[in-house]
């Protein structure tokens, strides 16, 4: 079985690595690339653990395969901080506790950047729909919709 | 003496005896002390026993004393999760 | 697994043709990938179509109908900002696959090769007269999107063949869709009952109704018994029983872990009336 | 042990700082049991029964043996062989029997073999190459039938002392408990109401699949990386089912990504073992998610029948409760537990109840959250929530004139110790919540709930550094923010900074011996023994200063983080902070660290009232929660922010239990839903916000008065919903999950 040559950029950087075509982008990050901050929680697109984006749109990194994403632009959770500068949805997950086992934390938080970017002010329900894939079974969401939602008041505000 | 309330399910074992009377400092003799007497009652020994001492549930610590008159209750072992 | 990318649709359904073995197109994947992922189909070939020129665009074409690449995905419909003010069921429909995740990459096209009798966008498209473009090794054809699934993962498209684009008629005046579907929580769950309307009026009276039930039977259903209930009605509550009563009727449902027959026939009744409710209102020109 | 310097002033304790791990893992860099990777690693994989019950015949692995990137292949006989002692008493030897299945399959998703390859991949496809011959047995799911005179027998002889005569061979252990004279009660009583519930199986539901890496070499060590709630139960489980020594295994617990019970034992993690040292490579295993539903811990299902007596006023006679509890295919179900918790909320003359601890072929129970409490709270709480209705009583107020208190003979036995259910009921009472105004189709529910906690075997090691900043080790895996709790108890002895403590989850080899993060025990256990490890140091600091001072001992003490002389007497000298004498401590002394290790004995009990507003669709059965508010008692709570995260989750993953979370069964006995899809947790949109009250009655029995609060958050709301539901619905819903279709069919029922 022969393996596919792939060329991506990944928070920035250029990468590249070889892949069977069955290897997901998750495996492939994971495994390839040493980036284990998304996740492998279902395998099935329905937990969100593995969110990143793909050319600004956000998905499921289990849910497309490792050779789909040349030439493509990646972010994951590892590239969120701008160097040693947290994002605002960062802090504010540490200062509510908006986490407490912290495995949905990465999912979370890229999937909330992508909210917060199309939408700067969402409404709660806006806000649960939206990550509506991104399950939690610590939380019971209450501290990570409150985040959410300071962050992007806090945003607005900023701008 | 310590009177030593049993669960009802122990009953069988003791003969209906709900209320055992034995001999005992510690949250360990008492339970050697069960069993000497009512040797049936080792199974439940084994398997697992938490002993409330005066309402204080000890779940496995066999060197706790047992104050003269306290109230004593042996429990199965609890489990948690 | 062999990966392609063809440049073309005829590529592909060469590709397809000559394959032996299992045959996939990979467009958004969230379904291919999932059932590689738990091994129920490893494909001995995936032909991603993705590469393939204009794949992407939503165009509304001089007639007023639309024309879909076969990867727009959901996000993208929803984000079009003409689409769904003529379509909003059908926006509505393929909106609700899954999660925001699954949006940005699902495609009308994977959700209805996919053959799954509870696919929510089947229902819409039925209920709105799509058609998809099919390419084989003969060339195209036009298929109404009611004649492609023939049963759970199964679909009438031949060896070669690959849906190569989704027509949607013109909307037309006085028009109206809407869909709903029925699930235990409120997102991220497999349709239950989905109910698909489409109508139009004279006035406050309706003249034409598709509709179509999904999740009820092994394939989705286009009910003529529905639209006959509510053709010529203002929707009054006697049309609207009328309709539940042959929504219901209509229904040849499983027990199964989604959903009991009873329940099935049920709330099939119940969200056919809702869901006219809303193409009702739509058509009307109203919020809904 | 003797708690005489109890504390109620407080200057860290009660505050809110950010956790220690906060950063990791908001950027990714928190590594989790699947983030490990060594060396020269292999691949594993686990080939699983599709049989609910089969004889195991023949296994051929030769042809995956010799396939090119397989390097192990193992099944059963690749463990010790020991000779555990099979059935209750021989929990090693079923674990060994749950990790890889022995002469039969028990349920489907067993473990029947493991493969090791060079790639995820290659392991994977490398399980189609092992033939399995089974024989199909009759199997059995359900915990009623499986108590059936006819019911195929899951294991002979697996029964303990417990068991009456008579009872079917699945029937493992039988538990009765109670005092007084209930036949009397009833007598005594103006209503009686007896009822059967239902409730399914549910999945704990973390979102970390269980995974592993594993290195054992020939010479008997081994190393062990894996997501456990306690490392050194796995360390002593893996030391016996492969037949090494203990100490052999060095054990590191990752970060772990939730547990909730279900982590508290092991499964892959023996195999990557014994894959390992066949192979001689580090072995990693990675659950998928089919596999953690298939082939881990549910919780119990269970079938309960109660009776319960009350007069007008709302005094509660006599109650009486029977609780069939399935486990799957091993001893093990909660049924005493149950029994235990479901009236320990109130003050009863005369009790009795049952447990039954059933098998099935299902797969191998795990502690969820106050194991064995939800269900029975879900019965006990229906029937006294369908009388109030009946007397026309309000339901704070019965379960006020009931509650048990300081004193009270339990329903298990003994007097209780101080404890705090009074107080969230009146707590209830007082909120907003409970006396807002309903909508139509919307009803209210409350519910009580108890659960024991549990102290356990602790260890916790603290060194003090040269600046003055101190290390802690603890041996408790962090679950949910107990680092931050750990580091807030040391702050308040040490009297230095929160942000100048590090806290450690130390691995096996580096700390005494820890029990599993379980029994809500983190922040009672290791914090009681973190506070006496600081004090320890404390009392070093102390010496240190009174030898430079040339006074005794006993004339300093601990004051702000500075030693100071005690009296006027003692002298007159500037007080010592903790930096200036660790500064010098190597020349006056060497290193400064204090430890404890204990089983601490005074967990103390809680409890917790919640109220909740549900709304349902009368023409689809669907339900929607509204509004939650939880109140429990925390004793003292250390990090509130976080105490209050422990009870929002309780309530979500109850709401989950109670609406649409359940294992479904086929008829050919195959888990039909082992996917998140369809195994359906409560998602961001299904809940509302879940306001939160802490009562705080100080637990007599730690040192700041922490009562655990990790269970006892879902022991109400499976019964709270239930009656919620109920009254919205105008129909008494008895059987959980409450999914629309079974709501739709009472409503019909109903007419």
């Amino acid at each position: 079985m022969s393996k596919f040559h792939v060329s991506t950029t990944v928070n920035g950087d250029t990468v590249e690595y070889l892949c069977d075509p069955r290897e997901t982008l998750l495996d492939c990050l994971r495994d390839k690339l040493n980036l284990t901050g998304a996740k492998e929680g279902c395998g099935t697109g329905d937990c969100g653990a593995c969110s990143v984006t793909v050319d600004g749109r956000l998905v499921c990194s289990c849910l497309m395969l490792g050779v789909e994403a040349d030439g493509k632009s990646i972010e994951t959770v590892e590239g969120i901080a701008d160097g040693d500068v947290l994002h605002p949805l960062q802090k504010k997950f540490i200062e509510h506790a908006a986490l407490q086992c912290g495995i949905c934390t990465p999912g979370i938080l890229v999937a909330a950047k992508s909210l917060l970017e199309k939408n700067p002010n969402p409404t709660e329900e806006e806000t649960r729909y939206w990550l509506a894939g991104n399950l939690c079974r610590c939380t019971g969401y209450d501290k990570i919709i409150r985040a959410v939602m300071e962050t992007a008041e806090e945003l607005r505000e900023a701008s | 003496m310590v009177e030593v309330h049993l669960w009802s399910g122990l009953r069988s074992l003791t003969g209906g005896l709900q209320v055992v009377e034995v001999e005992a400092k510690t949250t360990g003799e008492l339970l050697r002390e069960l069993v000497r007497l009512h040797p049936q009652l080792q199974g439940p020994v084994d398997a697992g026993v938490s002993i409330a001492i005066d309402g204080r549930v000890i779940a496995s610590g066999l060197t706790e004393p047992i104050p003269e008159g306290s109230e004593v209750y042996l429990m199965q072992r609890l489990r948690g999760g | 697994m062999d990966y392609h990318s063809p440049a073309s649709f005829a590529e592909a359904s060469a590709l397809a043709a000559n394959a032996t073995g299992i045959t996939r197109f990979l467009a958004g994947g969230t379904d291919v990938l999932v059932q590689l992922r738990s091994e129920l189909v490893t494909p001995d070939t995936l032909i991603d179509i993705k590469k393939i020129d204009g794949v992407r665009d939503i165009t509304c074409n001089a007639d007023g109908s639309w024309t879909l690449g076969v990867v727009a995905t959901g996000a993208e419909m929803s984000e079009h900002p003409e689409l769904g003010r003529d379509w909003p069921g059908v926006v509505e429909a393929m909106d609700l696959i899954g999660s925001t995740q699954v949006q940005g990459r699902a495609t009308l096209t994977g959700n209805l090769c996919n053959g799954s009798p509870a696919a929510d966008s089947v229902p819409a498209m039925v209920a709105a007269g799509v058609t998809v473009t099919v390419t084989g090794p003969d060339g195209d054809r036009e298929v109404a999107v009611e004649n492609i699934p023939t049963g759970p993962g199964k679909t009438s498209l031949a060896k070669g063949e690959v849906i190569s684009a989704v027509n949607i008629p013109a909307r037309g005046e006085n028009g109206g869709d809407a869909y709903l579907r029925f699930i235990p929580r409120t997102e991220m769950d497999i349709a239950v009952v989905g109910v698909g309307v489409n109508l139009r009026l004279e006035g406050d009276t309706i003249t034409e109704a598709r509709v179509s039930l999904g999740a009820v039977a092994p394939t989705v259903l286009l009910v003529e018994d529905c639209a006959k209930a509510i053709i010529g009605s203002t929707l009054d509550d006697a049309a609207l029983d009328a309709l539940a009563a042959a929504a219901s009727a209509a229904c040849n449902p499983i027990d199964d872990k989604r959903g009991t027959i009873a329940f099935r026939t049920e709330v099939a009744g119940v969200l056919a009336k809702r869901a006219a409710k809303i193409a009702y209102a739509r058509a009307k020109g109203e919020q809904a | 042990m003797a708690l005489d310097d109890r504390k109620s002033e407080f200057t860290f304790v009660g505050t809110r700082p950010d956790r220690p791990d906060g950063l990791d893992k908001v950027t990714g860099r928190a590594k989790f049991g699947a983030d490990a990777y060594a060396p020269g690693m292999l691949h594993g994989a686990i080939l699983r029964s599709p049989h609910a019950h089969a004889r195991i015949v023949k296994i051929d692995t030769s042809k995956a043996e010799a396939h090119k990137d397989v390097k192990a292949v193992v099944t059963r006989a690749d463990f010790a062989e020991v000779p555990f002692k099979p059935g209750l008493e021989g929990e090693f030897w079923n674990v060994l029997e749950n990790v890889m299945a022995g002469e039969k399959a028990l349920y489907d998703g067993h473990a029947v073999a493991a493969v090791a390859a060079t790639s995820a991949l290659a392991a994977r496809d490398a399980l189609k190459l092992i033939e399995v011959e089974y024989e199909a047995l009759p199997h059995v799911t359900d915990v009623d039938k499986a108590m059936a005179p006819d019911a195929p027998v899951i294991r002979e002889g697996a029964a303990d002392y417990s068991v009456p005569e008579g009872m079917h061979p699945n029937v493992v252990r039988y538990h009765e408990s109670g005092h007084g004279d209930v036949e009397a009660g009833f007598a005594e009583a103006d209503l009686v109401m007896e009822d059967s519930f239902v409730t399914e199986a549910t999945h704990q539901g973390y979102i970390e699949p269980h995974a592993c890496l594993g290195m054992l070499g020939n010479d008997g060590k081994g190393e062990l990386w894996c997501t456990t709630q306690g490392h050194w139960i796995a360390q002593k489980t893996c030391a016996a089912l492969l037949g090494i020594e203990t100490s052999q295994l060095r054990v590191t617990a990752s970060e772990i990504g939730g547990g909730f019970g279900g982590k508290t034992t092991v499964f892959i993690e023996p195999v990557a073992l014994a894959l390992s040292r066949k192979a001689n490579r580090p072995v990693k295993l990675v659950m998928s998610r089919s596999e953690v539903f298939r082939a881990t811990g549910p919780t119990a299902s269970a079938s309960m029948d109660i009776k319960i007596g009350m007069k007008k006023d709302g005094t509660i006679t006599a109650a009486r409760g029977e609780f069939r509890l399935q486990g799957g295919a091993f001893p093990g179900a909660p049924g005493d537990m149950t029994a235990m918790c479901a009236f320990a909320a109130y003050n009863l003359t005369n009790v009795k109840q049952i447990g039954y601890d059933v098998m099935a072929n299902r797969p191998k129970q795990a502690a969820y959250r106050a194991p064995g409490a939800p269900m029975g709270a879900f019965a006990v709480e229906s029937v006294i929530d369908e009388m109030c209705k009946k007397l026309g009583l309000d339901p704070i107020d019965v379960r006020l004139k009931n509650a048990a208190h300081e004193g009270t003979k339990a329903s298990y036995g003994p007097r209780y110790e101080r404890i705090g259910l009074v107080e969230t009921l009146e707590a209830a009472k007082a909120h907003p919540h409970y006396t807002a105004p309903l909508k139509p189709g919307q009803g209210r529910g409350i519910s009580c709930g108890f659960w024991f906690n549990h102290g356990g075997e602790t260890s916790v090691s603290l060194a003090l550094s040269e600046d003055g900043s101190a290390q802690l080790m603890v041996g408790t895996p962090d679950i949910g923010g107990s680092r931050a709790s750990m580091a807030l108890m040391a702050a308040e002895v040490l009297g230095i900074p929160y942000e100048n403590i590090r806290v450690t989850i130390a691995d096996t080899a580096t700390l005494g011996y820890n029990d599993v993060s379980h029994g809500s025990r983190v922040t009672y256990a290791s914090g009681l023994a973190t506070i006496k490890a600081a004090k320890h140091a404390v009392e070093k600091l102390c010496e240190r200063a009174a030898a430079s001072w040339g006074i005794p001992t006993d004339a300093v003490k601990w004051e702000n983080g500075c030693a100071v002389p005690s009296g006027p007497n003692a002298g007159d000298f500037d007080p010592r902070p903790l930096a200036d004498i660790t500064a010098h401590m190597g020349s006056t002394g060497g290193p400064i660290s204090g430890h404890f290790e204990a089983t601490p004995e005074g967990a103390g009990v809680s409890f917790g009232t919640h109220i909740v507003d549900a709304e349902v669709d009368p023409e689809t059965g669907k339900t929607s929660v509204t509004r939650y508010t939880v109140i429990q008692d925390a004793g003292k709570a250390i990090h509130p922010t976080y105490v209050e995260g422990q009870y929002q989750g309780g309530a979500a993953q109850g709401i989950g239990w109670a609406l649409n979370e359940e294992y479904i069964y086929g008829e050919d006995g195959r888990l039909q839903n082992s996917i998140f899809l369809d195994y359906r947790i409560p998602v961001a949109s299904d809940l509302p916000m879940i306001d939160t009250v802490i009562v705080e009655v100080p637990n007599p029995g730690h040192p700041f008065g922490v009562r655990g609060v990790g269970e006892t958050g879902i022991v109400p709301p499976l019964a709270a919903i239930a009656n919620a539901v109920s009254h919205a619905a105008g129909v008494r819903m008895k059987q959980l999950p409450m999914s629309p279709p079974r709501i739709l069919a009472a409503l019909k029922d109903n007419g």
